[in-house]
Parts: structure tokens; C-alpha cells; sequence
């Protein structure tokens, strides 16, 4: 099953099993997502439930914000988390803070999702991800899924209020290069009660040498840089984070204390990002006594994404590059 | 029960764009002008006594009271249903007490006590009843918000309406039109409100807005002028509001030409931008208590000692509430960890000022 | 130099709003027609060029084409001076070109090669000229940069005008609003151009815009709706504007109807949310630069032989540009480095991917 | 001098050396300013100078960038940062990117200013700390000032395009509770061409058992701290960031291995703060070697500003807490 056709059932599953889920943005509906993401839902739900906003995100995040608040489970898609910035004042301020402000009278079922980071040769202006910026605020839970069972595991929180599901303000970090991946699916993940806790990390790889610490895409290249690293006899551990906030630091720190080296990979920007908060929290924590070498963080580069291909793969981390990092974590060079 | 009677507002009651004006013959009722009375005079005695708090150093941070604009808080109250919905901006005072509140309960808030309405946790920009959404502090994002509730409204199929106010000033936040826009695709259930109050912080409408017409830059949507400023016309075109959009005929703007007789909010002595002269002015003529007083006894309703003696039941109820909320104790310190998730669903823990810090949950 | 001459525009060229229509007398010249054939023909090849590039997999990410609009690139820039500016959103190759720019450039920036217009930085979105502020990728975010630009003329006292185009889709993004409110209380020689194509991605405007009328949605600034398929009118409208705002009567809105033939971008085929008929009957009814050469027969200034020689032209020139793009290096590896500050006061080090990998300035 | 007078009269020089650098905000014209902080200004330059927006903060963000674009130098001033997040798109997309993706044709010299971070009693939605959201972004030049002479220094780089004033995007991160507190100033300091480079921070005061990093009103609090360290006879080394991008890590590294301990302190969230990042450069330095104690982060709480006195006082550091963690730093109790 792709990524894509995890979060489009997700979504279906939620919008049969109750009525108030309904899905608004740019080109979710007639045009089936302008990445396919919604595709059919339309057709199967009707124009109600399935609604084509004009480009007018900060007006739109708002509304689903206003929907939430009255009553509803609205499903937000951005076209890209880029022209989330525009709204991103509804999002922290109406979404996330209001539960708070009100003394715990009004809450905010909300879920934000669309792609993040960075596509394929989009320049600066849509490349940038936003998962260290949302992660930063209370009252909001962020997910930033890899696989179609993260997807569709985790997105299930905007399914009713059953304790399971998460009744608070969401932001779904998704990344448009992997929407085509295909994943294989266990029986137990095909279910349409399939159900993930936001704020559990997963081993995807079992490892005894060095601890891989990613989320989104760049598990994928943590994965393959694991197998690189394998046939070297290095054993990785791969941690996918799923989730930024809550951030699942135990989980980091029982496989830092195992492995004795830490390496974190993100798309993002390098500065006041994911690997910077996991290195703090470690260092911080009983784990900082059991590392072996310091915390490598490998990430973005500290520039506007650039268009030219040869120039945009310096801006991100590649497989050779995390395979790089974690050998000198292991003070081993080639 | 008293017995209704017709009466008629002045002409210059209402203006419209797009639509026909109400009538101006409006049926109203002994019992309730009076009950509308009090409550008027409730509210400013709530503001003042926020006012005095404020100046007593008990209340920090923003505090913007509405003293000056009763008519509008009070007359959308008795224009809609318990059903319906209403959402501002910051000064929310009197509609948070209006739409199911207590006097006590904001005066609590304000103070930053446990009885407080959002539990101290708000303070006076952010306070909420089930059926009013805030109490909200960055300028215009309350409108979007309010046609998302008038979206859930339409789409449960309530016939019900949202009524969304914000300022002159904030009429020129961009999602304000995101939000007209959408309403009017979408034909949602939803007046837009703008308080008019001629000045935003120190900005006259006219410095703020291409258009100070308010009510008349919905574009497609059609819109009405009211004496803000005048109980019984801002009732009357409230409801005349709530049934243009009930009945499923899109959005409408509304604007209520009103004014605020203190500062924009407690820091501001309101006197720089304005001079004091236009301020008494206003005060000595419009001042919407005064005329609901001088209707009252023109109409030979009630003598002039009967309202004293609702005033001094106001000035009463709102002393009491002050005595009482001064009693609430402050919030537990255990009360900074709660409400940051729906409870059952926080995180296993969440992280103070340092690494000692830690709240479990 | 050829003689100017005097022709009569389509009584249906221009519908206004708060404003007196332009006069349906244009002078044209037979020189300056021909040109803007050409430079019209070269707009398309230029499109079409980078539509092969682009399925040739030579050009990535998003890529925006205006085959079909090439009446208001050529239009708008017929009818201004090089001292004016204007700014745009994404689909902007034709723009940076009539603007001082070069097709080369343009390939070449499609290509993300070192002779791009910005280095093979900025891609398809993002190219810019001394007079062009951009593209620019988020939608409507340009307008109030493009106010801005119009804010800066009026500042230093030039007497020129800035012109901000953005879509139909664009025009509900809220910002705009906000840049029409500031452009008009301050007056700012700035024309707001809506580049009304009937569809933003694949949205019809009608299901985006409760008022589809464009050049009616300023509010006090008057408007001007152009057909945007008739180069003539076009340019005779952008004169007319450009008098208007640079003879200090504020802002004005112009709305070009137009059509684009392409997807909204290489990856939408553009066919599921509008029928190929409709494509079609805009082709051969409507098409700009069909239009002109019928003007250009009709008024016996050249001949069908004469116009296909300047079609040759048109191709051969853009096929030079292509292959001399094609020749032009791929950026230098250090060039990842450059241009995120201003040369000289860049920060001592920045940091790559990991932290070997830091560069030095 | 005050902080306020301090940015007053910066930019007043400014202005009065550079015909192109103009103000425009809300209320800051005839009102003043919303904290005075423009008094006087309006007089001096008049209406064209000194302009008072409508309440659009996109929209001027935006207008700033297109007059920076085209030749001014304007001084945005928002009236807090929490209100410049409905400009964001603005800040970082127009501003902090067009420079880069013009291929280096089109600089945007324009500074954002206004208070940022949580003024007191305020709740939720005015208090938030946004430091680390624009020191992510590459491009942009952040600064956030303590003292006058901070102020006045750093804010000139809205001046005219010699070489020593910054022709980038600046953001200048005020603080609401710091403009009526006095300092000293040098003659040096009043001096009209009295200019400091963005991307140096200051060591307030020298010491040599613990270093303490702080930016904005935290340095405050870190010298009290110190004045209270000092009594207990260990001499903490209180830098002063200045500015956030570029972050001075030269300038901690070298005082960390002096001092072998490290403790850093922000008003903002905890998660992806500016201590986390200083802390992930630290850890990936040379300087990790000298740490005899874990890197300590004092920050704001990870919730939402709460409104009443008690619990916001829970919600910010104070200068007893620095105290504690800078003596835990150095395995020390009461
Ligand atoms: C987005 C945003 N910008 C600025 C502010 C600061 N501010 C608070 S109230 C206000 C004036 C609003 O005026 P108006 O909308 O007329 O409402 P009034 O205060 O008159 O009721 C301003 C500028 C804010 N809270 N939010
Ligand atoms: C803020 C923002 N939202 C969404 C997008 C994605 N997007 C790019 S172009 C476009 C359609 C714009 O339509 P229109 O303004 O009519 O311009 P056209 O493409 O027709 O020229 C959309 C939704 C974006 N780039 N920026
Ligand atoms: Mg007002
Ligand atoms: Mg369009």
C-alpha cells in the first residue's frame, strides 16, 4: 500500500464511522487533491464533506478552526505546509492555544495536514519544513509520519472522541516524495480499527552499534544507510519518530544506552531543529553518561533550498551521507 | 406578563446595501425593556468596577472595557436564541456574561482566580461560555473562526446563526474578506459584525479604512447600518439579521455605528487622538443607557425612581460579584499543567523551566 | 518609421467600474505591430520550448506556462516605460523576458544552469529584472510587495507606476484586500492586474469568487476589465491605467480576461475540470496572437508570407536560446554558498548538512 | 538611557543620515507608538516618514518588503511579534528568500522590529517567544537585544548600504519589559556612528566557574544571578547573545572550556529553543570535551502563557532558578 492510499483510506474509514469528519482545502475535492491524497473521497461523500476552499488558507484554517470549536472533526489540507505559513496564526493561536485559554472549556479537534519539507526542484519558497516550528508549541500535537502504516495509524486522530482518539489540535506533517512509496501492510494495519498512539516512536530496525534517530523521509535513507552500514558489520539502530511532539525521548534514550552513539537525521533546516532538541534532552538525561562520542546531528543545510539539482542535493541529507556521519559516530572512517 | 405595543425608530435607524431595511415599527414589552435596563446598566457597572480593579492594581496585563457600547452586547443578546453563537475580539466583558456567563465569574477571571470563567488561566481577552467562542486577542482571526462555527451550524443542520463582531480596525484584516468570501460561496449562516466604534487604539476609522462604510464592504453580501448606539434599533436589527441568514439566505454584514467612552484598553488615557469635547459629547447624546432611560419614561414604562432602583440593584449584584470573586483562591500551581491537552489524552509528561521540572501526568 | 494610424478597439474591449471607459480609438503603427507579433510569437515558443524541456525531463519541479495570455505579458509591457515595475507570481517567463530579461536567461534558469536569470537558484517561479520583482511562488503574497514597490515610487517622487498581477484564484487571498485598503488611503501609483484565466489550478472562479467580476472588487479604487486576448486593447488599457495612477489618482484595479490553453502546471493535464471543447473553442476563436495577425492583414500591413517569416524568426531565435542554455555550466558547488546574504556581510561560517561540512566566507 | 530611547534615537540618526529609511507600523505616528518606543518621530520626519498602517500586518510586512525591494530602507514595527505571525509567510518567504532566489539581484534591506516574547499578565497569545522560529532561517539576521547600548548598536543596521550596515533582512526581537529599564552609557555608545556587528555577542561580566548564555531580558536575571553566584563565592560568566542568527557560538565555546560548565537562558518553549541548539553545537565541538557537567537549559515552561500572576511566574525563569541550575551545573546544592 502507498503512503498516498494510507492516509486517502484513513480518511475514508474516519468519515464512515462518523458523520462530523469532513475534509476542506485547495483542490481536495473536484480535482481530487493536487496530489491525489483525497482521491474518490469526493465521489463518496459528496460535496458537503469534501470541500474545495478558495486559495485563501489563513480564512480557511481559521474556519476549520471555528468548526472544530462548534462541534465538528474538520480535516484541513494545505496544498503544502509552505502556504501554511500564511495561516499559521490560526493554527498556534485559535487551534492550539484556546483549549488552554479557556480553562479547559473549549476544545479544538482539529486535524492540519499536507505535505512538508522539501519536493523535487520547488526552490526556497516550497521546501522548507515546518516540524521543529510546530513542534515548539504547547497545546499542539505533531506528527510526522514515514511509512502507510504511520499514516494510516496515526491520522486515524481525527476520528471521534472516543479516548483513543485525539480530541486536540493536530498538525499531520506528510511529505510529498513519499506519497508514492509503497510499504507492505500487515493484517493488523489493514484493519479499519488500526489505531497508533501519538507520541510513540518505533524501532524500525534493531541495532546494538549506533542509534539512527529520523523522521519522514529520511527514515527511508536511515534505513538504506543501515543496510550500507550492515554489510560493513555495523548494526544500526533506526528509530522513526513518528511523532515531534510529544517527542518519544525513552524510547531514544533506552536505544543511546544500548548503542553508546546518536545520530539524528532531518530534512529541516539545521538550526534550533529536531536533532538540536533530541541532543539537549539526551545530554540532559542519565542517557548523556552512556555516549560514547557526541551527538551528530545530520540535517538540512543552512540554505534557501536551491533549484538546480546538483545545487539542491548539497541542501539534504542522502543515504552516503548518514552512512558518513554514523561511521564517525563509531570514530571508524572509511 | 406585560403587553406588547408597537412603536417606532427613528428614521435614521438603520441604512442598507443590497437589502431592504427592517421596518422601523418595532413591538416591544414593559417587562423586558426593563429586564434589557438592567441588564445595560449591569454590564457598565461590571466595566467600571474593572476599571477601578484595574487601577487597584488587581487586574493586569490588557483590560478593554466596552463602556459606551451596551447597546450592541446587550441587544445581540436579546436578538438571538440560546441556540445561536457569537464570537469577538478581546473586549468580551459583557457578552461573555450575556450569553450564559457571570458577572462573578469575569470579574474572577480578571482578577486570575479559580472561579475565574477560564479558570484564571484567560484573563480578560479570553473568556468563553458554550454558546459564545471569545474572547480572542489577535485582531480579526475571531472572524474566519466565527464562519467556521456558522459552518458547523449549516452543516448539523441547525437553523441556527453565528454572529462574528470585530472592529473598524480590524475590518481591514485581509481574512476578514477570506472569510466574507467563503461565507458568500457557501451561503453560510453568518452576520459579520462590525462594532464601529470610530477608532481602533488611536486610529480613526477614516485613517484605518478606504471605506468606512462598513457595513457596505461585504461586496456581494448585503449589508445594514445601525444606531449602535440605540438598544432597541440594535435589537431589532439583530433579529431581522439572525432571520436573513436562518432562513438561508447567505451571510450579512452588519455594523453597529457606536463608541467607547474610555481608552482603547487600561493604558490608554483615550484622550490624544480625540478630543475630550467629542468624548462628552457623545456621552451627554448618545449615551444608548440614557436613551433606553428616556424611551422607558417617555413611554411612561417606568418613573424615574423605579430605575434608580434598578440601577442600585446593578451597582448591588456587580459589588457583590466583585466581594465574591475576590474570595476565589488562585489557581493550584498543579492548574498550570491542565487544560494544555484534552484531558486523558496529554503527553506522559511535559517539561518546566528545567530539567527538574517536570510535570507527569 | 511607419505613420501612426487610427483604428477603432471592439465596442466590448473594456467594461469599468467607478471610472470613464478609455476612448475605443488607438493609435497603432505598423512597425510596432509587427514587433509585438513577434514578440508575442517568441512568448509561445519560448512556452512551448520549455513545455518539451520539461517532458524531455531537462526542466523539474513546478513549471507554470502562459500560452494563451501572451496578450498581457506583451500587451503590459507595450504599454509602460522601463522606469515602471512590475511584480507577478509563478507563471512569469514571458514577463522577465519583455522586462529586460533574455529567453536565454530563462531557459537557462529552467535548466538551473549558471546563465539562468538567478543562477539556476530560483528555477521556473523565481526569475527577476532590474523593473521585474518576480516571480514569486506563494500566492498573492506579491500584491502588497508589489503596493510596496508602488509605495517606494511614490516616496522618492517618480512619476511612475508599479503593476501587481495575480490570478483569479489569487485575488481572494486576503492580503490583496489588505494592500487595496493601504493603496488607496495613501494613493499609491499602483495598478492591481488580476489575470482573470477562469481557473486557478482547477478551480473555476465562479466555485472560488463570490464575485467573479474582478475588476469590481476594490471597493472605492475603480476598476477596468480588458479583454485579454486583444493585444491592442490590452496595451491601450495598460496606458490608460498607468496615466491614471501615475497622475496621482491612487490605485486602480484591471482585470485582463484571458484564458490559459496548458494545465495549470506541466503536471496537470488540464482537462478534468474544463472539457477539451472549451480549450478548443478558446483556440480558435480567441487566441491573441491569431487575433493580431487577422488586425494586421485586415489593415494590409503585412502579408500571411511576411508574418510566417517572423514566426521562423520567432522559433529560430528561441531555438538558439535553447541550445545556448543547454551549453551553459551547471552552478559551481560553492555557488550553494552565495547569495544568502548581501557579498560582504555574510556570517564568518554557515553550516551544511553536518558539521564537516561548513562553509568559510 | 533607556531601552526606549535608545531604539528612539537609533532610529532617529538613522533617519536623519538616510532620506530612504522610513518607519511605518501601527500607531506609530501620531500615538507614538503603542510602547512609545517611535515617540517624537512623526514630528521630527513628518507623515511621509513615519507612517501609520491600518491593522494588516500582512500587509505591510509585505508593503516593507516591496518598498526594500525597490530602494527604501523601511523599519517595520509591529506592534508585538505575536501579531507579525499572521506576516510570517511575509517575513520569511518575500523577505528572508528573494535575495537567494534572485540569484543575489534583488536584496531586501528592511527591518522588522517590536517587542517580542511575553510581557506581563498578557496570557496566552501575547507572550510568545519566537527567537529560534526566524533564527531557522537562513537568510534572515536575527538580533535580540538586552541593553540601550544593544539597542542602539544593533539597530542601526537599518542604515544606509556602507559596508558596516546590514543590507539583509533583519528581525529585531524587543522586549516590552525591558524599554523603561535604564543603563549606562558610554560616550562611546551616544555617539551617532556608534554601530555593533550583528553576530557578536557580549560577555557582561567575566568569570570562570560557569558560563551562563542568555539573550534579551534573561540577561537580566543571568547577572542578578551572578551577583548572587558571586556572593557564594563562584564567579559565573554571563554572555549576552545579542543576536540569535548569526549565533555567536565562537565566543561560548571559548568560555566553556574556561569555564568547563555551561548553562543557557531564554523566556522562550522549551522544545527547539536556542538552547537546544546552543547545546547541539556545543556537543558537536571541540568544546565537549571541556564540559564537566551536562549542558543545562533554563527556559520558559512548555505551556501556554497562563494569565494569573502565580502561574505565570511558574511559566518564566527567574532569577533564583538560574541560581539552582547554575550551581547544579556545578554539582552544588544549597
Ligand atoms: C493582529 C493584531 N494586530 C494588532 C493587535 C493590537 N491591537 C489590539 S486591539 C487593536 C485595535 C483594534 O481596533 P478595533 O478593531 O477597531 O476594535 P476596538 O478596540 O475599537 O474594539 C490593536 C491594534 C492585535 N491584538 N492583533
Ligand atoms: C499561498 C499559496 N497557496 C496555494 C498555492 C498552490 N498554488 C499554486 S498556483 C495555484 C492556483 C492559482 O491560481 P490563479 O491565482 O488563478 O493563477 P493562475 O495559476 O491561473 O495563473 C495554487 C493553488 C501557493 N503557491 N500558494
Ligand atoms: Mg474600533
Ligand atoms: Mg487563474
Amino acid at each position: 500500500m502507498t503512503v498516498r492510499e494510507a492516509l486517502n483510506v484513513a480518511m475514508e474509514e474516519e468519515m464512515l464511522r462518523d458523520e462530523t469528519v469532513f475534509i476542506l482545502g485547495e483542490e481536495v475535492a473536484r480535482y481530487n487533491g493536487a496530489y491525489k491524497v483525497t482521491k474518490g473521497l469526493l465521489d463518496k461523500f459528496g460535496e458537503k464533506r469534501v470541500v474545495d476552499t478558495p486559495i485563501t488558507e489563513m480564512g480557511f484554517a481559521g474556519l476549520a478552526v471555528g468548526a472544530a470549536l462548534a462541534g465538528l472533526r474538520p480535516i484541513c489540507e494545505f496544498m503544502t505546509f509552505n502556504f501554511a505559513m500564511q495561516a499559521i496564526d490560526q493554527i498556534v493561536n485559535s487551534g492550539g492555544k484556546t483549549y488552554y485559554m479557556s480553562g479547559g472549556n473549549v476544545p479544538c479537534p482539529v486535524v492540519f495536514r499536507g505535505p512538508n519539507g522539501a519536493a523535487a526542484g520547488v526552490a526556497a519558497q516550497h521546501s522548507q519544513d515546518y516540524a521543529s516550528w510546530y513542534g515548539q508549541v504547547p497545546g499542539l500535537k505533531v506528527v510526522s509520519p514515514w511509512s502507510a502504516e504511520d499514516c494510516k495509524g496515526l491520522l486515524k486522530v481525527c476520528g471521534p472522541d472516543s479516548a483513543i482518539r485525539d480530541p486536540n489540535p493536530v498538525v499531520f506533517l506528510e511529505n510529498e516524495m513519499m506519497y508514492g512509496v509503497s510499504f507492505p501492510m500487515s493484517a493488523e494495519a489493514m484493519s479499519d480499527n488500526y489505531l497508533l498512539p501519538i507520541g510513540k516512536a518505533k524501532v524500525e530496525r534493531v541495532g546494538t552499534d549506533v542509534t539512527i534517530v529520523a523522521h519522514s523521509k529520511m527514515v527511508t535513507h536511515s534505513v538504506e544507510a543501515a543496510d550500507i552500514l550492515a554489510k560493513e558489520g555495523i548494526k544500526a539502530e533506526i528509530i522513526n519518530l513518528r511523532c515531534i511532539r510529544p517527542l518519544d525521548i525513552e524510547t531514544i534514550k533506552a536505544s543511546v544506552k544500548k548503542t553508546n552513539r546518536l545520530v539524528t537525521v532531518e530534512g529541516g533546516f539545521p538550526a534550533f531543529g529536531v536533532g538540536s532538541e533530541i541532543c539537549a534532552q539526551i545530554v540532559e538525561s542519565e542517557a548523556f553518561d552512556y555516549l560514547d562520542a557526541p551527538v551528530e546531528r545530520v540535517t538540512g543545510a543552512d540554505v534557501p533550498t536551491p533549484y538546480a539539482t546538483n545545487l539542491e542535493s548539497l541542501a539534504f541529507p542522502d543515504t552516503p551521507l548518514i552512512v558518513k556521519v554514523a561511521k564517525r559516530a563509531l570514530y571508524r572512517t572509511n | 406578563p406585560s403587553q406588547p405595543f408597537t412603536v417606532k425608530l427613528h428614521e435614521d435607524s438603520f441604512r442598507t446595501y443590497k437589502i431592504d431595511p427592517p421596518s422601523l415599527e418595532v413591538q416591544v414589552q414593559k417587562d423586558e425593556l426593563l429586564k434589557i435596563y438592567k441588564d445595560m446598566q449591569c454590564m457598565r457597572r461590571m466595566e467600571m468596577a474593572a476599571d477601578a480593579l484595574y487601577k487597584a492594581k488587581l487586574i493586569r496585563g490588557f483590560c478593554h472595557l466596552a463602556i459606551g457600547q451596551e447597546a450592541v452586547s446587550v441587544g445581540l443578546e436579546y436578538g438571538i436564541t440560546p441556540e445561536d453563537r457569537v464570537i469577538t475580539a478581546y473586549r468580551c466583558h459583557p457578552f461573555a456574561v450575556m450569553r450564559g456567563g457571570t458577572i462573578k465569574g469575569v470579574i474572577a477571571e480578571l482578577l486570575g482566580r479559580q472561579d475565574g470563567m477560564s479558570k484564571g488561566k484567560g484573563g480578560s481577552m479570553h473568556i468563553f461560555t458554550p454558546s459564545f467562542f471569545g474572547g480572542n486577542g489577535i485582531v480579526g482571526a475571531q472572524v474566519p473562526v466565527g464562519a467556521g462555527i456558522a459552518f458547523a451550524q449549516k452543516y448539523l443542520g441547525n437553523k441556527t446563526a453565528t454572529f462574528a463582531l470585530y472592529g473598524d480596525g480590524a475590518s481591514n484584516q485581509g481574512q476578514v474578506f477570506e472569510a466574507f468570501n467563503m461565507a458568500k460561496l457557501w451561503d453560510l449562516p453568518c452576520v459579520f459584525v462590525c462594532e464601529n466604534n470610530k477608532y481602533g487604539m488611536g486610529t480613526s476609522a477614516e485613517r484605518s479604512s478606504s471605506n468606512t462604510e462598513y457595513f457596505t464592504r461585504g461586496d456581494k453580501i448585503p449589508g445594514i447600518q445601525v444606531n449602535g448606539m440605540d438598544i432597541i434599533a440594535s435589537r431589532h436589527a439583530v433579529q431581522f439579521a439572525r432571520n436573513w441568514v436562518v432562513e438561508g439566505n447567505g451571510p450579512l454584514l452588519m455594523e453597529f455605528v457606536t463608541y467607547r467612552y474610555g481608552g482603547h484598553s487600561m493604558s490608554d488615557p483615550g484622550t490624544t487622538y480625540r478630543t475630550r469635547e467629542e468624548v462628552q459629547r457623545m456621552r451627554s447624546t448618545q449615551d444608548p443607557i440614557r436613551g433606553l432611560q428616556r424611551y422607558i419614561e417617555d413611554w411612561g414604562l417606568a418613573t424615574e425612581q423605579e430605575l434608580k432602583q434598578l440601577d442600585k440593584e446593578a451597582k448591588g449584584e456587580v459589588d457583590q460579584a466583585v466581594e465574591e470573586a475576590k474570595t476565589s483562591p488562585i489557581p493550584r500551581s498543579e492548574d498550570l499543567w491542565t487544560d494544555i491537552y484534552y484531558k486523558g489524552t496529554e503527553p506522559s509528561f511535559m517539561r518546566g523551566r528545567e530539567r527538574e521540572e517536570v510535570h507527569y501526568y
